[in-house]
Parts: structure tokens; sequence; C-alpha cells
């Protein structure tokens, strides 16, 4: 009865999501959506990744982490190295850009995340930077003037693809066994010790899961705006991404899913105001940390019951 | 060998001005626990004021610094009051977001009043004399510098060894409930911090647009962060710490710079920031204090 | 019967102040102890050494034969040692049923990508583990509340999901930091009838700081005394209750 | 709890999808006001620059050269007698929201886009641009692989400049150091941090070779550096009797000024990233003695044309114009002379006619595109006296 009802329930969820890619598919191809909605449709999606990535570490194993953009800039070259340098296909860039990211984030996890809570901050924020710093010192990707005139391989599909992929492999991992021991890591790291979790493999493990989801991201990214360089990813990308993840509630999937959303929107709308978007970003910061600090969603999420209440109390 | 001595002169007025940063930072660190990442930006903000001063009122640079203190030390206790202090209770990130989300604030505010672009600091608030001494090239401003960290940091010590602020200050610092039993007003200590540790920021703003003859409203991040390297350095939260570790990141990076490349220069102060994180998490003069199980 | 642990020249210090010194101490299987002694002799410090959350100075811990000294916590708890706290720590956001499928993680029954493709062998592991939590919350009669967060339970529910969270980590040895600390004497009686009850159901050897001596003395099959870092005396409730140097120390001190 | 975990996905995405839905509504709200303007025979013309971020202070000023430029030539009739609409957006500095601004541009109907300034940002536009078939002139963007597609090799057929390239620069400074100043001995201290730095050092290096010169020393600096002592201390022990420093203004001028605190009296030169008049002001006029700089005009210059753009440009923004300032009349002057060749205000026909433009008699100097789309035009060093632009040379390729 109840496997029956699940698997019910995970058929409507595949019809949904075909229908929704379906959709915009149509809406791409018949040139409804023109190139200035689907350029934001793509930043929605990498940001929707970066996001639910970032908040893998900061929300769920309560390590905060300001180097995402280092993460981010490690999939995207990695990724343009492969398709552009070496001319392999981007499903290889794609995987490339995933594995070069987590093995950054595996070497850079390993030694800093004995250290705890601003320090730990600090630390992951030098490393981006260093890493951003080294990028720009390698002649083979051009150095500051970043790689140009990538060829555009991101398309609906993929960007589809990669962000339900990142969804279900932090939903996934959080609603298991491995996410209540990275979640208990938040809630009390010496407990969680001595109940016999090995915390430091636990952290490490969603800080690397967390990096090659960034690392994605960033190929996403790279394959879609034709051009990356070093300055692009430096840690005010990792503050945006913070951000949303700030808003959207600190350890809340769809929290960040719907932060990353309404920032992106909101830098649409904005697009002229620049000042005003980061005075917004820092009032959005100061309030919801001082009156909200769990954030919009807090810990909780989105789920089908409560839409379920809203179209008319159909369970 | 000349050259290595023009090389630690340089090192040590660049140290100095780490240094007079680092100080406002530590001190802050060592009541409240909190990393201000604001900091920088408030030194921004004395900057500013330091150079309308200068420009609009035409005031001497004395005037100027201390207008730019007393406007700080406000904003500081104002920023403490409206964004720290509902915060003294959450988590160390809440607390870390929120100072990140200050930074923002005053960065763009000011960028939205007074636009983007750098202000240069007239000529005539501190005309500048190079002393040539055997072929080394020490300028007034160097000395300047040298000595208002070490004066400053002297201040410092005194009134959190000798004052009953400072012994305030320290009460809170260890235990900030049996503070209040001792009868201690915690809030008003951590105003006076705040109000000390802008100040010495503002201070350091108006003497770094003295330095390099300009402001604009991002100069306080990289200094900021620099400073904060050296403040972990020395041992956040100690006094003598932040001073050496301000001199250890000047001669640091002057000697990357000076015999090494000098595009390695700020890897090499994140990577010795990340080194001593890994080493010696408590900084060179810190002390251990480990989690109460 | 034969030995689960014998510690031996245990030594300790925090920067020059000795907090433990010279602790020697040995535990039967299925045997019930206490430790008593005054703030501060260092009680929750030999509980701290044991678990690994500090390391010894000097000494060795002996656990089935194999010395643990130096090993990490989440080792140490695979051993089999678990504990509660004294200023309970329990994952307060978290809801009373996690918080022992947390303690149960050691044993997980899926691998890592069984759980991110969601395999079958996946959700016959989460009800397993299920399961296995619902019998210890059942034990501790914190099964109605299994929902609830845990920061949401009252006081001495709290103590009692801290225990049922240790003993979902199967431990053959249990440390017990004051576990009837802030409870009426009623809840008092009710917990110690519990703590012999698992200790009879799951073989357990137990290991238990407590104020209350009543309690120690009702319960515990042996007392050792710690003051000042060193224990004074070590037997039976009734030789302990006799023995001067504890009233002395200990007792006395209570009396004024 | 877990069973949750897929709808809540699929919820997500819906909400996502409307999301992007109310977004949307929100633009095409926007774009039909904008359009209204198009029943009156107006010319769009897309202003994609940089007004806030790293290169703020460019892109503000080519823009108000450009409407400078739009202005003059409504209030002289138009173009094949419609006006020009320009339409500014920003692209804060950063190459993909260049992207989406050019984007959001095509959606106006624009029949160029003047900008963005920056090689990098402009980089980000190609592509759109290319797309949907309509021309890109950019001010200042100098990086050789501009107006190329690196692959290929092949010229980009709707990306054009009116400013000379790095190569140009490098070579000129090399030359004038080798035969005007008689430099033998020479320390390049570039911005690293940049291309553009970068591009002028690699250029000067090879010309300065060529002409029998040494370089005794390479150093580099990175952007928002505010203290160079160290490196000029180690500069000056190199005993060179030039200094080459292309980079910005604004870490020019503190390097300049504390290079002579440290007694190098030797002449230094850069390119026209030193073009502000914050040079003056930060380093002093004492300083900048003995300093020149590569650059696509000068205020300065007395010819009759320079002169009245001067004149016309004060009065109306109350500044002195600089380089950029220059370069964006420069380049809506380019697009209204292939408008007029095309005698159509179609995207494609302009992008044809631009490419065989001719002696062009811009305000920063006579230019004709050449097969790379790049513009072949003279250059002028100029040196600072007692805080004075004056202008020494003027050379032509």
């Amino acid at each position: 009865m109840q496997i029956k009802s699940k698997f019910i329930r995970f058929c409507i969820d595949v019809l949904v999501l075909t229908a929704l890619f379906i959709l915009v598919q149509y809406f791409i191809t018949t040139g409804l959506l023109d190139q200035y909605y689907q350029i934001n449709l793509a930043s929605m999606c990498i940001n929707i990744i970066l996001a639910v990535s970032l908040n893998l570490i900061n929300g769920f194993t309560g390590q905060l982490s300001l180097g995402h953009a280092g993460f981010m800039a490690v999939g995207a070259y990695a990724s343009v190295v492969m398709t552009q340098m070496l001319g392999q296909p981007f499903i290889v860039g794609l995987i490339v850009a995933c594995l070069a990211a987590a093995l950054g984030g595996f070497i850079i996890g390993v030694p800093t995340l004995r250290l705890r809570g601003d320090y730990l901050a600090i630390a992951t924020l030098a490393l981006g930077e260093i890493i951003r710093v080294t990028l720009q010192n390698i002649d083979y990707v051009n150095g500051p003037a970043g790689i140009l005139g990538i060829t555009k391989m991101t398309t609906w599909p993929w960007l589809f693809g990669a962000t339900v992929f990142t969804v279900l492999v932090v939903v996934n991992l959080i609603n298991s066994s491995y996410g209540r021991a990275i979640i208990s890591v938040r809630e009390d790291e010496v407990a969680s010790e001595l109940m016999g979790i090995n915390t430091t493999k636990y952290k490490v493990m969603a800080f690397v899961i967390g990096a090659m989801l960034a690392g994605l991201a960033g190929a996403m990214y790279a394959h879609f705006f034709y051009i990356i360089k070093p300055d692009t990813f430096n840690f005010m990308k990792s503050f945006d991404i913070l951000v949303m993840v700030v808003l959207g509630g600190l350890g809340s999937t769809t929290g960040a899913i719907i932060a990353a959303l309404f920032i992106t929107a909101l830098t649409a709308v904005l697009q002229s105001f620049p000042a005003i978007r980061m005075i917004l970003y820092a009032l959005i910061l100061i309030i919801v940390m001082i009156y909200r600090p769990q954030g919009l969603m807090g810990n909780k999420e989105l789920s089908r019951q409560i839409f379920g209440r809203i179209w008319g109390g159909r369970k | 060998m000349l050259e290595f001595i023009q090389q630690l002169v340089n090192g040590l007025s660049l140290g100095a001005i780490y240094a007079l940063i680092a100080l406002g930072y530590t001190m802050v660190y060592g009541i409240i626990k909190l990393i201000n990442f604001a900091h920088g930006d408030i030194m921004m903000v004395g900057g500013f004021v330091g150079f309308f001063s200068l420009t609009v009122f035409k005031t001497n640079i004395v005037v100027a610094m201390i207008a730019a203190m007393l406007t700080c030390a406000i904003l500081g206790i104002l920023i403490e009051k409206v964004a720290y202090r509902p915060l003294r209770n959450s988590t160390r990130i809440a607390a870390l977001i929120t100072a990140i989300g200050v930074s923002f604030f005053l960065e763009y505010v000011t960028i939205f009043l007074l636009g983007p672009s750098q202000r240069v600091f007239p000529d005539t608030a501190f005309p500048i004399k190079a002393y040539n001494i055997a072929g080394l090239s020490i300028l007034n401003k160097d000395v300047f510098v040298v000595v208002s960290a070490v004066v400053l940091m002297l201040i410092l010590q005194y009134i959190i060894k000798w004052t009953k602020t400072g012994k305030a200050m320290r009460a809170v610092s260890l235990d900030q409930e049996a503070a209040v039993l001792m009868g201690i007003s915690v809030d008003k200590t951590i105003s006076i911090t705040f109000a000390i540790g802008s100040a010495l920021a503002a201070a350091a703003g108006v003497m770094y647009g003295v330095y390099y003859s300009t402001v604009n409203p991002l100069m306080g991040i990289i200094p900021g962060l620099k400073a904060f390297v050296a403040a972990v350095l020395g041992g956040i939260g100690i006094i003598p710490g932040a001073m050496v570790g301000g001199f250890v990141m000047g001669l640091l990076e002057t000697m990357v710079s000076g015999y090494g490349n000098s595009l390695y220069r700020d890897a090499v102060a994140f990577g010795v920031l990340i080194l001593i994180l890994l080493i010696k998490p408590t900084g060179l003069f810190g002390r251990d204090t480990g989690e109460k199980v | 019967m034969s030995l689960i642990m014998e510690i031996n020249n245990l030594d300790k210090s925090f920067g020059g102040l000795s907090a433990v010194l010279n602790f020697n101490f040995c535990l039967e299987q299925n045997e019930l102890i206490g430790l008593i002694g005054p703030n501060g002799a260092g009680k929750t410090t030999v509980f701290n050494l044991i678990t690994g959350v500090y390391k010894p100075d000097q000494g060795s811990i002996v656990f089935n034969g194999q010395n643990i000294v130096g090993l990490a916590p989440h080792t140490i708890c695979a051993r089999g040692i678990a504990r509660t706290f004294q200023n309970i720590r329990l994952f307060n956001d978290l809801s009373v049923l996690d918080n022992v499928k947390i303690a149960s993680h050691k044993n997980v029954p899926y691998g890592f990508l069984s759980a991110i493709l969601r395999t079958p062998g996946f959700f016959k592991g989460e009800d397993i583990i299920e399961k296995d939590a619902l019998k210890y919350l059942k034990i501790f009669k914190l099964d109605d509340k299994k929902d609830e967060l845990a920061k949401n339970l009252p006081y001495g529910e709290q103590r009692r999901l801290e225990i049922a969270r240790a003993m979902a980590t199967k431990p053959t040895m249990l440390i017990l930091d004051e576990p009837a600390a802030g409870m009426n004497p009623q809840e008092t009686k009710e917990l110690m009838k519990l703590i012999a009850q698992i200790r009879r159901d799951f073989k357990l050897s137990i290991l238990l700081i407590e104020h209350d001596m009543s309690l120690v003395m009702g319960v515990c099959e042996r007392i050792y005394v710690l003051d000042y870092g060193q224990i004074i005396a070590e037997g039976r409730p009734e030789e302990i209750r006799s023995n001067k140097q504890v009233i002395e120390a200990y007792l006395g001190e209570e009396l004024e | 709890m877990k069973k949750n975990s897929r709808k809540k996905i699929a919820v997500l995405i819906i909400m996502a999808f409307m999301l992007a839905i109310v977004a949307g509504c929100g633009g095409e709200a926007k774009d039909t006001g904008d359009k209204a303007g198009d029943k009156a025979e107006m010319i769009n013309v897309g202003i994609n620059v940089e007004l806030s971020g790293g290169v703020a202070s460019y892109g503000t000023n080519a823009k108000d050269g450009a409407l400078l430029a739009i202005e003059q030539i409504n209030a002289s009739g138009g173009v094949l007698g419609m006006q020009l609409n320009p339409v500014v957006k920003d692209c804060k500095s950063t190459a993909d929201e260049a992207m989406s601004i050019s984007a959001a541009l095509v959606g106006e109907n624009i029949v160029a886009q003047i900008g963005p300034l920056t090689s990098g940002d402009v980089a980000g536009s190609t592509p759109i641009m290319m797309d949907n078939k309509i021309p890109l002139i950019a001010p200042a963007a100098t990086a050789s692989n501009v107006t190329v597609d690196d692959k290929t090799g092949k010229t980009n057929e709707y990306i054009f400049r009116v400013c000379f390239i790095d190569p140009f620069q490098g070579t000129l400074m090399a030359q004038f150091a080798a035969d005007n100043l008689k430099a033998k001995n020479a320390v390049i201290y570039a911005d690293t941090s940049t291309d553009y730095g970068k591009g002028l050092a690699e250029y000067f290096k090879k010309t300065f070779g060529e002409k029998g010169g040494t370089i005794v020393g390479e150093e580099g600096y990175v952007k928002d550096d505010r203290d160079f002592r160290a490196t000029l201390t180690k500069i000056k022990g190199m005993n060179p009797d030039f200094i080459y420093v292309p980079g910005y203004y604004q870490e020019v001028a503190p390097l300049i000024k504390q290079a002579r605190e440290l007694g190098i009296t030797v002449p230094i030169g850069g390119g026209d990233g030193w073009d502000s008049p914050d040079m003056v002001s930060v380093a002093g006029n004492e300083a900048l003695n003995n300093t020149y700089f590569t650059n696509h005009y000068s205020s300065q210059d007395t010819d009759p044309n320079i002169v009245k753009f001067v004149e016309a440009y004060k009065a109306k923004y109350n500044k002195e114009p600089d380089a950029f300032a220059a370069l964006g009349y420069d380049a809506i002057q380019l697009m209204v002379q292939g408008l007029k060749d095309a005698q159509a205000a179609d995207p494609v026909k302009l992008a044809a006619a631009l490419a065989k433009i001719k002696d062009f008699e811009g305000i920063t100097g006579k230019m004709s595109i050449d097969e790379k789309h790049n513009p072949v035009k003279a250059g002028v060093i100029i040196e600072f006296k007692d805080g004075a632009q004056v202008m020494n040379t003027r050379i032509q390729p």
C-alpha cells in the first residue's frame, strides 16, 4: 500500500518534470522565450545549483565556507580546457569539471575543515582567492584575460538536467543516514563525534560534494556565457551565493532554490542600479540575520502538503 | 645591503599601516569574539570624513583626524547597537554574516552617495619631506605612521591594563554573565570597545589617505583583509600581537616583492594565514582555549 | 566475570593544573559502578579521557583487551563505549526519532551510492533503522513523542532521550554523566529502574557520575571516590559510607 | 520526511518556472514602453557600457562622449531623415552582464551597439551580436583578438572598433623610448592582472629588443595595489634608464609618486590607461615630469575639429574630455558614417558599410577600417610637463 502510493507519487513527479521540460523547450524553439529570457533562465538554473550546493556545506553541515566561487572557477576552467583545448565532448568536460572541483574540495577540505566557525570562513575565503590568483598566473589558460569565444554547449536540456541532478543528489543525500550524520555535525559536533560519527569524514564529504556541484555550475556557466576569466570568480561571487543561501534559510533546499530564483530576478530588474542592488543585499543579510537568523524558510522544506492545502485541501 | 635596509624601511612603514588597522580589529574581537568584517569599511568612512574635512572645511590634518575618529566612534556604536547587539546570543556564523552585510552596506551606500571613483587627498594636508640618509630614502610620513602605530598601541595597552574601563573590557571578554554579576554594564563596555576600535580604524583611514593620497569606497576591503590576517597572525584579541602581526605582514610582503615575485605576494600572505591557522590556530601570541564538554 | 575496562596510572593536566592524577580503575562485565566526588574533582575529565575527547598525558585505558588511548572519539564509540553528557547535548533542531537514528549511523545498512540513487536496499535499510530507533524510544517511553523536536522536550525526557540515543550506538559499556540531574525523586526512581532494566536486557557495563547519594548508594555495586583528581576511596557502597576520608572530603563538606 | 523529497523537487521547479514568468512579465511591460518611440521614425542605438564596477569611469566618459555625438547629430537633422535614440544600459564591468544586456538591447531593435569598453566585456557581448547580426562598435577594446575569432582566425563580421590595439601602443612606446629618449636598459613594471597591461608589456619588450635595447627586469603588480615601494626599490637597484608601466591610472599615479620619493628619476612611460586628471592630483606635478604615455588623441591638440569637440564637451559636462570620451564620440560618428554609406537603417547593411570605411575623420585621428576591422590610425605620445598634458609627437603607423 505504502509502496504503491510512493510509486504513484514518483510517477507524478516524473510527469510534472517532463511536462515542465517540454513546455520550456517548446517556448524556446518557437521563440516565445527570446535570448534575454533564456539568459536569465540559465542564470537561474546556475544559481540554483550554486545555492543548493553551498547550502549543503553552510546550511546542512554548518561549516561556513566563503570560497564557493573558487570551486566554480575550477569547474569552469577544467571543462573549458577539456572541450576547447583538448576537443572533448561536453559531457566529458562536465565530468572532468565535477571531478576537478571535487578534488579541489578534498585537497582544501581535509586540512581546513579542522578549523571552526569564523576561522574556517576566513581560511576558505583566502583559499578561494588563492585559486583565483593562481589562475591569473597560468599562461596556458590566458592568465587574467581568461578564455574567450567558448563554444556554447549549455542548452536547456543540459541546464535542466544539471539542476535536477543537483537537487536530487542533495535531497537524497540529506534524507539518508549519511545526511543525518552530516546534519548532526551542524547540531553538535562533539556529541555527534561521541555518537560514533566520524565528523571529519562527513564534513569533508559534504564539502567535496558541494565543491563538485559548484564545479558543475562553473562548467554550465562557462559554456553558456562564452567567456571565463579569473576575476569573475572573486570573493564577491562567493558572497553572492552566500546571500542566496542565507536568505533562503540555512539548511533548507527549497529555501535555497526560492532565494536563488528571487535574487536572480532581482538582479535582472535592478540591472541599471547596481549600487541599490548591493545595498539591498546588505540589508537583506542584516535584517534576515537579526529577525530570522535561520533564513526565510528556516530549516523547513516547502512540501507538497502545503501546496495541497493552498490548492484546496487536495491531499 | 643598502637595498636591504631600504626594504626594511619599506616593510616597516607598510607594516605600521597594517598594524594600525589590525589594532582595532583585534580589540573588538578580543572583547566580543566577533570578526568585525566591516572594520576595513569603517576605516574607509574615516578616510572620507578626513577627506571632506580637509577639502570642504579646509581644516588641518589634526582636526581632520579628530573629526574622523569622532564620527567613526559614533558610527561604530551605532553599528553595534543596530546590527550586532541583537545577535549577541546567536551563533557566531550569524554574527559573521551580519558583519559581511554591514561591510557591503557601508561600501555601497558610499558608492550610492559619492560615486565609485576615487578622491584625491590634497598635498597640502601633510607636506611630504624626504630625508636622504646615506642613500636611504626615509619620508616623514614613514616615521609618522610607525610612531603613531606604536603610540596608539601603547595607549590601548594602557587603557586595557590599567583603567577601569579596560578592566571591565577584560571581564566582559572572559565571561559576560559573570561581568554582569560583578556590576559591570556589558552593553556600555561593548559600546566603548566599538567606539575605540572604530576610532582607531578612522585614524588608520586618514593616515592611509595621507599615505597613498587617495580614498575610494572600496579601499577598505584589501587592507582590511590583510590587517585581519595580521591580527590572526599575532593572535587575535591580543593587542601587542596585532602590532607584531602587522609588522610581520608588512615585512613579509615587502620581502616577497623585493626578493621574490611580487605576483605571489597576496598568495603568500594568504598562504601564511592558512599555515598559521593550521599549525597554531590561536596565532603567535595566542593561548589555547578548548571547548568544554 | 571478566574485566571489560582497566585504567592504569592515568594523568591529565591543563596548563600545569592537575585534573586527574594517577587514576586507576577497573570495570567488570555487566557491573554498575559509580564515580563520585565533590565539584571539580575531575569526574567529567575522566569521562572525557575514556571517550577520547581529551588525550591523557600518561597512562593506559584498556577496553576489551585493547588500549584505546589516542583513538578518535568516534572510533572509541565504534568499539562499544557510549555516553551521555552532564549538560545535555542533544541535536536540538532534529526530531526525537532522528536523534536516535543518527546514533545508529555507524551500522548503516546501505551504501552511499545506494542512498543517492534510492535503490530498494536504501528503503529496506531505512526501515531497519527506523524500527531499531523506535525500539529504543519505546524502552525509554518516548515513542509517542518521536516527531517532536528534541529541544521542545521537558528536561527529564531530554535526559532519557540522551540515554536512548547512547543505547542506539549498541554499546557494551555505557557512561552516564549525572543522568538524574534536575529530576524529581519520582522521575529519578523510574530512571533507576530503567537503567537497571537496560543493564539486564542488553548485558551492559555501566559507569555513572551522580550527585544524588541515595541514588548512587542504591544502585551501584562499587563506588570510586575522586577528590582533586585522585582516587581517595574505592569499595562497596556501605564501605564508602563509613570511610572517614570520604566524609571529610565530600560528605563533610555538604554538611556544612 | 524523506518520502517528500521528490515532490519537493517538482514543486520547486514549478515555482521556479512561475517566478521566471513573473520576472518575464515585468520585463515585457517595460519593453512595450520603450517601443512606443519606434513609431516616430527613430533609429535605436544600444549603449552597453560600464557605469559601475571596476572601470566605471571609462564607461561613464565614453557614454558621455557618445551622447554628445548623438545630440549633435540629432540637432543637425539626424541620419537618413531619422533621429537617433540612445538606449543606455550598465554592464557592471562584467562579461556575463554585458552579454545579458546585449540580449536585452537586441530586443529593443537596435541598429548597432556602442561598447562595452574593456576587451573582456566586449567578448561577453560578441556572441549575441554575431547571432543577431547586429554590429558592435567597441570604443576602447584594445586586445588584439577582439575582432577576430580565436579559433578560426576569421574576422568577426559584426565586431568593429575605433581604437588602436595593444600591440600598436607597446610598439609605439618602445620606438619612442629607444629613438627619442635614447634608452638602452628598460625595466617593465606592468599591471599583470589585466590583459591590457600584459599585452602592452609584451609588444614593448619585442620592439625594444628589436631596437637594440635590453630589458633588464620584468616586474608585475595587480589591480588595487597601493604600495609599490618594495618592487620599486628592487628596480632602483637594476639601474634602468627607462621604466615602462603599462596599467591604469589608479595604480600608476601612486606608483610614480612612490618611485620619485625613492629617488628614481629616470623617464617612465605607459599607455592610454594613464589618461585621467587623477594622475596629476595624486602623483603631483613634479613627480610626473619626465613621464610619457601613448594615447588616442590629446585634448590639447590644436586641430580645429578637436578644439571644437573639446569645447562642446566642456560646455555640456563641465569636465575635460579624456580619450574614452573622444572614442565614444568617434564610435557614434563612425556608425553614422556607416549608416550614410549603407543608405538604410539596417544592421546587416550597416556592418557591410562599416567594413569598407576609408579615411574617416574622427576626433582621435583619421582612420580606415582594415580587413580585421581594426582602424588604421595614428597615435600620439603625450608628455606631462608641470602637471599639464603636452603633446610630444604624433606617430603614424
